[in-house]
């Protein structure tokens, strides 16, 4: 059924989705770091609005928990967090250069589609009217994990994290009139203790390496370390020939 | 009070306690008590379920069957063993000074708070706390993993919470799609949908098989990598090499079996509505590739407790492709080889801890002469190393003996890269172990003070699985097979 | 039982003769050799009398001579007294045939060369020590060649008990076999290089680059000397009748009557001498060869046996 | 089982149990008293030495077949045992060496207590003991579970015992590659077992000879076990553990391994071709002749290069291993197409052989460690003369070196000549092929067995004879009574087998019974005192004469030579003139086998330096001139080497997982999750 013959607020909750969406990609694109956390606040915001619609349309008046939870926690508490932080970290200022940012925006739009693709087989099952904005909700779940991908700085990846946070939410909210109470409650909890521990994180990283670019974190890589010594190769059985078995 | 509350809430209430006195030298002690209270509750909570069967607690929040009171019992064992290990060690670290009062104090009450979750974990009935559990476990250790304050140490750590992070949210998204799956067909009272004995019991059967599909591929990949399953296993050695050992032991002795039981759990709900066998190889393939690829690893490895955490990868890999190929002899190999690897596995790192104190590194090439300097230590590793590479007569190898006869019987081919994988995770294990082990020791090597109580309870006990599995010990697991596989090994 | 009792008589009845002739023929070898390269011959006693002569020595011993090297003789002795007692001379159907079959006779070589061996060892010098080396080289080669050219005959005999076999040919005629062809030419390569014979070998000479089986015995002396002499001469005598018999089994007695053994007597006692002339000729014309040529000779000897165990099978079985 | 017939599986229990408790003594007990080694531990090991004897030949006298279980193992798989004429054999083979080694043991390992050698000595007891225990256990085994467990433990143990003195690094290595070839052998033979308990639906073996199988599957079971007790058993090309692990136990653990150990392989080869899958066919008997030809052959060619004397005995080892599959070989070809009475003649020299070079090898190892216990020398070159001052020794020595050689009247003789025999039965086959190989494969033997006999004449000439080439050669003394009580009750044996074969192959007819249920009636019928293994007109030997024969000759000698004629004179050997010959002018090993490698070229990669110190001036004259020549094992270079390679390359590539960059990672499971999203919709 086309958006034309649905009931106002459906239209605006699918709105409301989009702008969701237009926001993650907002902060695909979004090199500095203040926008980039009111972008999140912001996505927050719409997620909060468009649970609290649903609610009225499908009169689950439990849904308006989960919004108050969404908008405490992803659009106060978060991005306060986040600001306050960079602001300590003095760090408010400063932008990272995104490599090919067109081929990231492109591949956004090709994680939309795979989404759309994906949940094509699933939302028969719902009977909402707005069942496509699983899709939605995917998508920004998706969009979330290829910031954390592409992006070098801590902050930037908390974020990423955040937001895929939100899109489950979403999906939560617009699948299934949210999850039960309880698992919301312990849900908000954990989220809300990760995001203090990524605060402390943030000064650890801060003082052992200088900076929160995560991208030079490799004191723990493989990748150009050499095989163990030779004579530890000669316990192997590749030790190639050795002088007949007579000690000494 | 039950004895499941009991078994919960003493971690809990000791964390908290430890997170004020947990600096007093008194601490490790308190640990140590708390870890024979849990244990106890658990033992006779065990012995309750054993006689009585399931039982449902807590308004139906909690449920224990066979499958997961003998996780339970292991874990509150192997926490009360790791922290009567963890005493001396913490001490020697203290005397060291990497670690503060203030460190001491948040890695007692940590390493409360993890076992109370992953406790919780196990004995949960529902899906969505369970995930719950799972994302505290993670979070309560990320600060265990960074207790040093190494750069390296931070470092794990960062990695270790990104990548359990997102993978942990992939989880929940899983848990979201089974929600949503679950509750269109039982629309009515929405609290219990998530409930593991509502989904499992009747109505589990015919849940949309499109949604659960899609569900069981965010969780494997979700759980998977908290499993440690390559290609998500990348946190696994960075954190297992830069935490304190204790956490070691209890991380790849525990939170593995954790996070693998959360997923067979899941892959129990699948092949119930799938009908297809999509979800046992899926895990197969993961399975093999993990046990394969970490077999390699051990090769190259220059750090003792790396090499033993890719040695985790590569059993938790053959466990999964047991679970993964379902039937009961491969079921209930696999849940052997989850008991008996946890139990040698924790004994291994206790050994190595008190190895890397002796060296005074963690560097292979630099451990020399152990069995020299403390026998102790050095035949400890080195039948903990034995155990592990799946020699009789210790348990591990009857584990895999059994996996073995199981592919034999279903994919008769599949056992050449099994029988490879073994020996080329055997040579790599060898290789370091024997110049660690053996040979003239550095000239001026102390005997440090060492625990080995842990080691010798843990390898008796490997041992005596090895040789016969006792009544109840078997019939439970029996019980544990038939609930997964659906069929009985007997 | 009491025919029995007889055979077991007229068998150690050859066995003695067996021993008793072996230096006659080696005489007789020496003179007609000496005939062969006009120089003046010994009397064909010759041998008896070295033997006696040594056995009468006053016994001389390297002072760090072990019991083994003491014990060496005998042993070797032993053993060639053994093989000559299942080699039928005269007669077959000889009870005594029973003890050693082709394969326990070529075993009964191998032990008196590996003790000869090891005396050669015992002393210490460089001599023995270069023989025993050398020796265990040829025989290394000689014996599966040997076998293999034995193991023909037995295929073909289908036992491996001597006499049996010499009776079977006997008694199947003249049949010309090319395996036998072959087999007897492998046969005799062979045992020229057991009996240390031009060209493997010369029992001539103590000329330390050439010697082989005179290296390992240089440090005896008196009666130890003659068990070892008189050994390798009826070594030699082994193998004399054994190609006899084999290929040229023809009037060996196959009853006990008197009649019969002087027959076989007689005939045996011909065929050797001609035998002996033969390989005179072979020594005379042929040169010693280097030591590392005789590698090929005897692998040309295993090939020849190869040749006749497989036109065995192929040509006269049509398996 | 009847009550009475229940006894011998009692004593075989009662045999395991001495083992354990001689095991716990020196676990608990040696460390604050190491007499307790000499008379607690020893002790218990030769009581389980003798106990498993009197079992084993009770079974095999008795024809018995008794099985027992216990409420081990798995929940719904007991332990099953059972005793029968074939693990009675080997039980008395394996009791037997115990035996010996628990006489010699207790002086022997006096040098570990204290001196240069020190170690502790409570490891030394325990996987002693455990390494036997595994061995009885595992002969006793009546189900795969309890077969595996066993058998891996004799391995493990075995490990520990080669790795004993562990300062060595060249211990360390061979230690790690026996450990790695036995590890993956076991998982090859566990395949084995996998496929006959698919097929009969269960591990104990009485399920396993029920199971049905089809040509194919028969065949893969086959050649896994073979592969599997091939590698344990030293077969080439999988033997490249053995020379090196051997050599470097100590003396009386290399008897047991070289004696017992590797037989356990070829009793595994036995207990799964001719009992479990039951039916064999002609076709593998064929790989096994031809993998069994290359084994005695190479082995032997191997060992004539070696100067390490147990490095040397362990080759012989190989070789040996390859006579006793030659036998199984032509027993499987000739049961294979249909002529049941040579598959169990062949069958009977394959079992002969290998009791007989328990005995021998065994021997020859108790006197090797002998030599070192006295001498401390390893090197050929380093001894000489021990004749003199250690004779008894170099008596039962050298009844070692006859009897390998193959050299009547001693045993080896006896079990080849079997060989020789069942081989020249060629004739009798359809398949010309056949016919052909058959005899070219007794030949090769035959050469084997001249090549051995060269090779012990070098080996016991330069150890023995001559004249001492080092000072500790020249003080060495004869060892403890007990050590020469435990050669030579192997050596008197080795007559005794090598006398009186005809009885010996009366007592093993119950072991043919049971696996083809055929026996060799003609072997006895002439009497004790004639072997006549097919009929009388085909083939006889009687070693008693040969003995008598050697007797009579020393006895006449003594009469008409000896008696009466002067004591003989000593003077010095002839040195050409050049004074005084010293130790040095002495043939050396190498120089010894120098024909032989010139004539066998390229069998060896041989490095061959020749290193001389020329002395400065005018005219620069070589003042010391140093020779060392090293033999490799082709297949050690060809094999192992490049897998190895290629498993550390492999290891190398795989590094690039693991980048250390956060990014990477996320990328993996990022992937990862798309991936499986888009292969489930």
């Amino acid at each position: 059924m086309g958006v034309a013959n649905l009931g106002l607020y459906n239209q605006a909750i699918i709105l409301f989705a989009a702008l969701a969406l237009f926001t993650s990609f907002i902060m695909l694109a979004q090199g500095r770091m203040m926008p980039l956390i009111f972008t999140f606040a912001w996505q927050g915001l719409l997620l909060a609005v468009v649970s609290v619609l649903v609610a009225i349309v499908s009169k689950h008046p439990e849904l308006y928990v989960s919004a108050a939870l969404t908008f405490t926690l992803k659009v106060v508490l978060i991005p306060w967090l986040l600001y306050r932080l960079s602001v300590q970290l003095n760090m408010q200022y400063d932008a990272e250069a995104i490599e090919h940012p067109t081929l990231l925006l492109l591949g956004g739009v090709a994680l939309v589609i795979f989404s759309y693709f994906v949940a094509q087989s699933i939302v028969h099952l719902s009977g909402l009217a707005t069942r496509n904005t699983i899709a939605v909700s995917i998508a920004i779940e998706l969009l979330g994990m290829l910031l954390m991908c592409v992006r070098k700085s801590a902050v930037a990846q908390v974020i990423g994290f955040m937001s895929m946070e939100s899109g489950i939410f979403f999906a939560a909210v617009v699948s299934t009139y949210g999850m039960p109470l309880v698992v919301e409650l312990g849900v908000a909890f954990d989220i809300l203790v990760a995001a203090i521990l990524f605060g402390v994180f943030f000064f650890h990283l801060r003082d052992s390496f200088g900076s929160l670019n995560v991208g030079q974190f490799n004191r723990l890589s493989e990748a150009n370390q050499p095989m163990p010594l030779r004579d530890a190769a000669g316990e192997h059985s590749s030790g190639g020939p050795h002088p007949p078995g007579e000690p000494s | 009070m039950t004895l499941l509350e009991v078994t919960l809430l003493v971690p809990l209430l000791g964390g908290l306690l430890l997170a004020v006195v947990g600096h007093r030298p008194v601490a490790g002690w308190i640990n140590v008590a708390v870890g024979v209270v849990t244990f106890g509750a658990a033992l006779v909570m065990a012995l309750e379920v054993f006689a009585r069967g399931p039982q449902l607690s807590g308004g139906r929040m909690f449920y224990i069957d066979a499958f997961n009171v003998y996780l339970v019992v292991l874990t509150a064992f192997v926490g009360l063993t790791t922290s009567i290990f963890s005493r001396p060690y913490m001490r020697h670290e203290v005397e060291r000074g990497r670690v503060t009062d203030r460190r001491l104090r948040l890695y007692h009450s940590m390493y409360q708070c993890f076992l109370f979750s992953m406790l919780l974990a196990l004995s949960t009935n529902n899906l969505g706390v369970l995930w719950v559990a799972m994302e505290l476990a993670t979070l309560t250790t990320v600060l265990l993993v960074s207790l040093y304050r190494t750069p390296e140490a931070i470092e794990a750590a960062w990695k270790y919470f990104i990548l359990c992070g997102v993978g942990i949210a992939q989880a929940l998204f899983g848990t979201v799609l089974i929600y949503f799956a679950a509750e269109n067909k039982l629309g009515a009272d929405r609290d219990d949908t998530l409930l593991w004995t509502v989904l499992h019991g009747s109505a589990g059967a015919n849940l949309d098989p499109a949604v659960i599909t899609l569900a069981f591929v965010f969780l494997l990949v979700g759980y998977g990598t908290k499993v440690g399953l390559v290609p998500l296993h990348n946190w696994l050695p960075d954190a297992h090499s830069e935490g304190p050992t204790p956490m070691s032991a209890v991380l790849s002795g525990l939170l593995l079996n954790v996070a693998l039981y959360a997923l067979v759990r899941v892959k129990m709900l699948v092949d119930a509505s799938l009908h297809t066998n999509l979800a046992g190889h899926l895990m197969m393939g993961f399975g093999l590739l993990s046990f394969t690829v970490a077999g390699l690893f051990l090769h190259r490895q220059h750090d003792v407790k790396r090499m033993f955490s890719y040695s985790s990868i590569e059993h938790m890999g053959l466990i999964t492709f047991g679970f993964g190929m379902g039937g009961a002899l491969a079921t209930f190999g696999a849940l052997l080889h989850m008991t008996v690897h946890s139990l040698t596995k924790s004994a291994i790192f206790i050994t190595v801890g008190h190895a890397c104190q002796l060296a005074g590194t963690q560097r292979i090439d630099q451990i020399r002469g152990l069995i020299r300097t403390q026998p102790a230590i050095g035949w400890g590793l080195l039948i903990g190393t034995v155990a592990i590479a799946g020699f009789p007569p210790f348990g591990v190898f009857i584990s895999e003996f059994l996996l073995l006869m199981a592919t034999m019987k279903s994919w008769p081919w599949l056992t050449i890269p099994l029988l490879v994988g073994f020996g080329v995770a055997f040579a790599g294990l060898f290789r370091h172990m024997q110049r660690m082990v053996f040979g003239e020791p550095p000239p001026k090597q102390k005997p440090v003070e060492a625990n080995m109580l842990p080691v010798v309870v843990h390898l008796l006990l490997v041992l005596l699985l090895g040789l016969a599995i006792p009544g109840f010990l078997s019939r439970w697991f029996e019980q544990a097979t038939v609930l997964i596989s659906g069929a009985s090994p007997l | 039982m009491d025919s029995e009792l007889t055979a077991w008589a007229l068998a150690a009845a050859q066995a003695l003769l067996f021993i008793a002739a072996a230096p006659l023929l080696a005489g007789w070898v020496q003179r007609v050799k000496c005939h062969a390269q006009n120089r003046a011959a010994p009397a064909v006693w010759q041998p008896y009398r070295n033997l006696a002569k040594l056995l009468r020595k006053k016994m001389l011993l390297a002072e760090n001579a072990s019991w083994l090297f003491r014990a060496v003789p005998y042993i070797v002795f032993g053993a060639m007294l053994l093989a000559a007692a299942v080699v039928p001379l005269i007669a077959v159907n000889l009870p005594s045939a029973a003890i050693a079959d082709m394969i326990v006779l070529v075993a009964f070589f191998a032990l008196a060369r590996f003790f000869t061996a090891l005396a050669g060892l015992d002393i210490g010098t460089a001599f023995g020590g270069m023989g025993a080396s050398r020796e265990m080289m040829v025989s290394a080669l000689a014996e599966p060649a040997m076998l293999m050219a034995v193991f023909t005959l037995s295929m073909t005999a289908s036992t491996t008990n001597l006499s049996v076999a010499t009776g079977y040919v006997l008694q199947s005629g003249l049949v010309l076999r090319p395996s036998f062809l072959f087999a007897l030419l492998a046969l005799t390569m062979v045992a020229v290089a057991e009996t240390s014979r031009v060209p493997v070998d010369n029992p001539a000479t103590h000329l330390e680059l050439t010697m082989l089986h005179e290296a390992m015995i240089l440090e005896y002396g008196g009666r130890h000397l003659a068990l070892i002499e008189w050994a390798s001469q009826i070594k030699l005598m082994i193998y004399s009748v054994l190609i006899v018999d084999f290929f040229f089994p023809w009037g060996i007695a196959t009853g006990f009557s008197a009649a019969a053994l002087a027959v076989g007597a007689l005939a045996v006692a011909a065929k050797l001498m001609l035998l002996a002339v033969i390989l005179v000729v072979w020594e005379t014309v042929l040169a010693k060869m280097r030591l590392f040529r005789v590698p090929q000779f005897l692998g040309f000897a295993f090939m020849l046996s190869l040749l006749a165990m497989l036109t065995h099978v192929v040509l006269e079985t049509g398996g | 089982m009847s009550a009475a017939g229940g006894t011998p599986l009692l004593l075989a229990y009662a045999a395991v149990a001495s083992t354990f408790l001689s095991g716990a003594i020196s676990l608990f007990a040696v460390r604050r008293h190491p007499g307790f080694l000499h008379f607690g531990s020893f002790l218990f090991l030769f009581l389980s030495g003798a106990a498993s004897i009197v079992a084993g030949g009770w079974t095999l006298l008795g024809k018995h077949t008794l099985t027992g279980r216990f409420a081990l193992g798995l929940p719904w798989l007991d332990w099953h045992l059972r005793i029968d004429p074939l693990s009675g054999f080997f039980l008395v083979l394996l009791g037997t060496l115990v035996v010996a080694i628990s006489l010699y043991g207790p002086s022997y390992t006096r040098e570990f207590a204290r001196g240069p050698a020190a170690q502790p000595l409570p490891p030394l007891g325990v996987f002693t003991a455990l390494f036997v225990l595994g061995m009885q256990v595992m002969l006793l085994a009546d189900d795969a579970l309890v077969f595996m467990i066993f058998w891996e433990m004799m391995s493990l143990s075995g490990y520990f015992l080669v790795v004993y003195q562990h300062q060595h690094a060249a211990n360390r290595h061979a230690a790690f590659l026996y450990l790695l070839l036995a590890h993956v052998g076991a998982l090859v033979i566990l395949l084995s077992f996998g496929v006959l308990a698919a097929f009969g639906g269960g591990l104990t073996f009485d399920q396993m000879r029920a199971a049905e199988l089809t040509p194919l599957w028969a065949t893969i079971a086959f050649a896994c076990a073979f592969l599997g007790f091939g590698t344990k058993a030293g077969m080439v090309p999988l033997h490249v553990w053995l020379p090196d692990a051997h050599p470097v136990a100590p003396s009386h653990i290399s008897a047991l391994m070289s004696g017992a150990m590797i037989k356990m392989g070829i009793y595994g080869i036995v207990r799964v071709s001719y009992d479990l899958i039951g039916d064999v066919r002609w076709e593998w008997g064929v790989v096994v002749l031809v993998i069994g030809t290359a084994s005695s052959l190479l082995g032997v060619l191997y060992a004539l290069m070696q100067h390490d004397l147990k490095r040397l005995l362990a080759y012989h080892s190989i070789e040996n291993i390859g006579i006793i599959l030659m036998g199984l070989g032509l027993s499987m070809i000739f049961l294979g197409s249909g002529h049941k009475m040579l598959g169990t003649l062949g069958l009977i020299a394959a079992l002969y052989h290998t009791l007989n070079h328990a005995l021998f090898k065994g021997l020859l190892f108790l006197g090797a460690g002998a030599v070192l216990y006295r001498t401390h020398a390893h090197d050929l070159d380093h001894m000489g003369g021990l004749i003199h001052r250690m004779p008894l020794t170099a008596f039962l020595f050298l009844v070692g070196c006859v009897a390998i050689s193959a050299l009547p009247p001693f045993n080896g003789f006896v079990s080849e000549w079997l060989t020789f025999q069942t081989a020249l039965q060629a004739p009798v086959l359809k398949n010309g092929l056949l016919r052909t190989t058959l005899p070219i494969a007794a030949a090769l033997l035959a050469l084997t067995g001249a090549l051995a006999a060269a090779c012990f004449v070098k080996a016991f000439g330069i150890a023995f004879l001559g004249k001492p080439r080092t000072r500790r050669a020249a003080r060495a003394r004869e060892v403890p009574a007990g050590m020469l009580v435990g050669m030579a009750l192997l050596a008197a044996l080795c007559l005794l087998l090598g006398v009186f074969p005809t009885t010996m192959i009366q007592a093993m007819a119950p072991i043919t019974q049971l696996l083809v249920h055929e026996a060799l009636p003609s072997a006895a019928a002439q009497g004790w005192l004639w072997l006549t293994p097919i009929s009388p007109q085909v083939a006889s030997y009687s070693a008693p004469f040969v003995v008598a024969a050697i007797v009579v000759v020393f006895g006449l000698g003594y009469l008409f030579l000896k008696r009466g004629a002067a004591a003989p004179r000593r003077a010095y050997a002839w040195d050409c003139g050049f004074g005084q010959l010293n130790s040095r002018m002495q043939y050396t090993s190498s120089a010894f086998s120098q024909p032989i490698r010139r004539v066998f070229g390229g069998v060896w990669k041989v490095d061959e330096q020749i290193d001389t110190l020329a002395s400065a001036g005018p005219i620069p004259r070589v003042t010391s001139l140093h020779y060392s020549l090293h033999t490799h094992d082709w297949s050690w270079l060809r094999c192992y080497v490049p897998i190895g390679r290629v498993v550390l390359a492999a290891a190398n590539r795989i590094g690039f997982i693991q980048t250390g960059n956060i990014h990477t990672y996320l990328k993996f499971s990022f992937v990862t999750l798309l991936v499986f999203l888009w292969i489930v919709s």
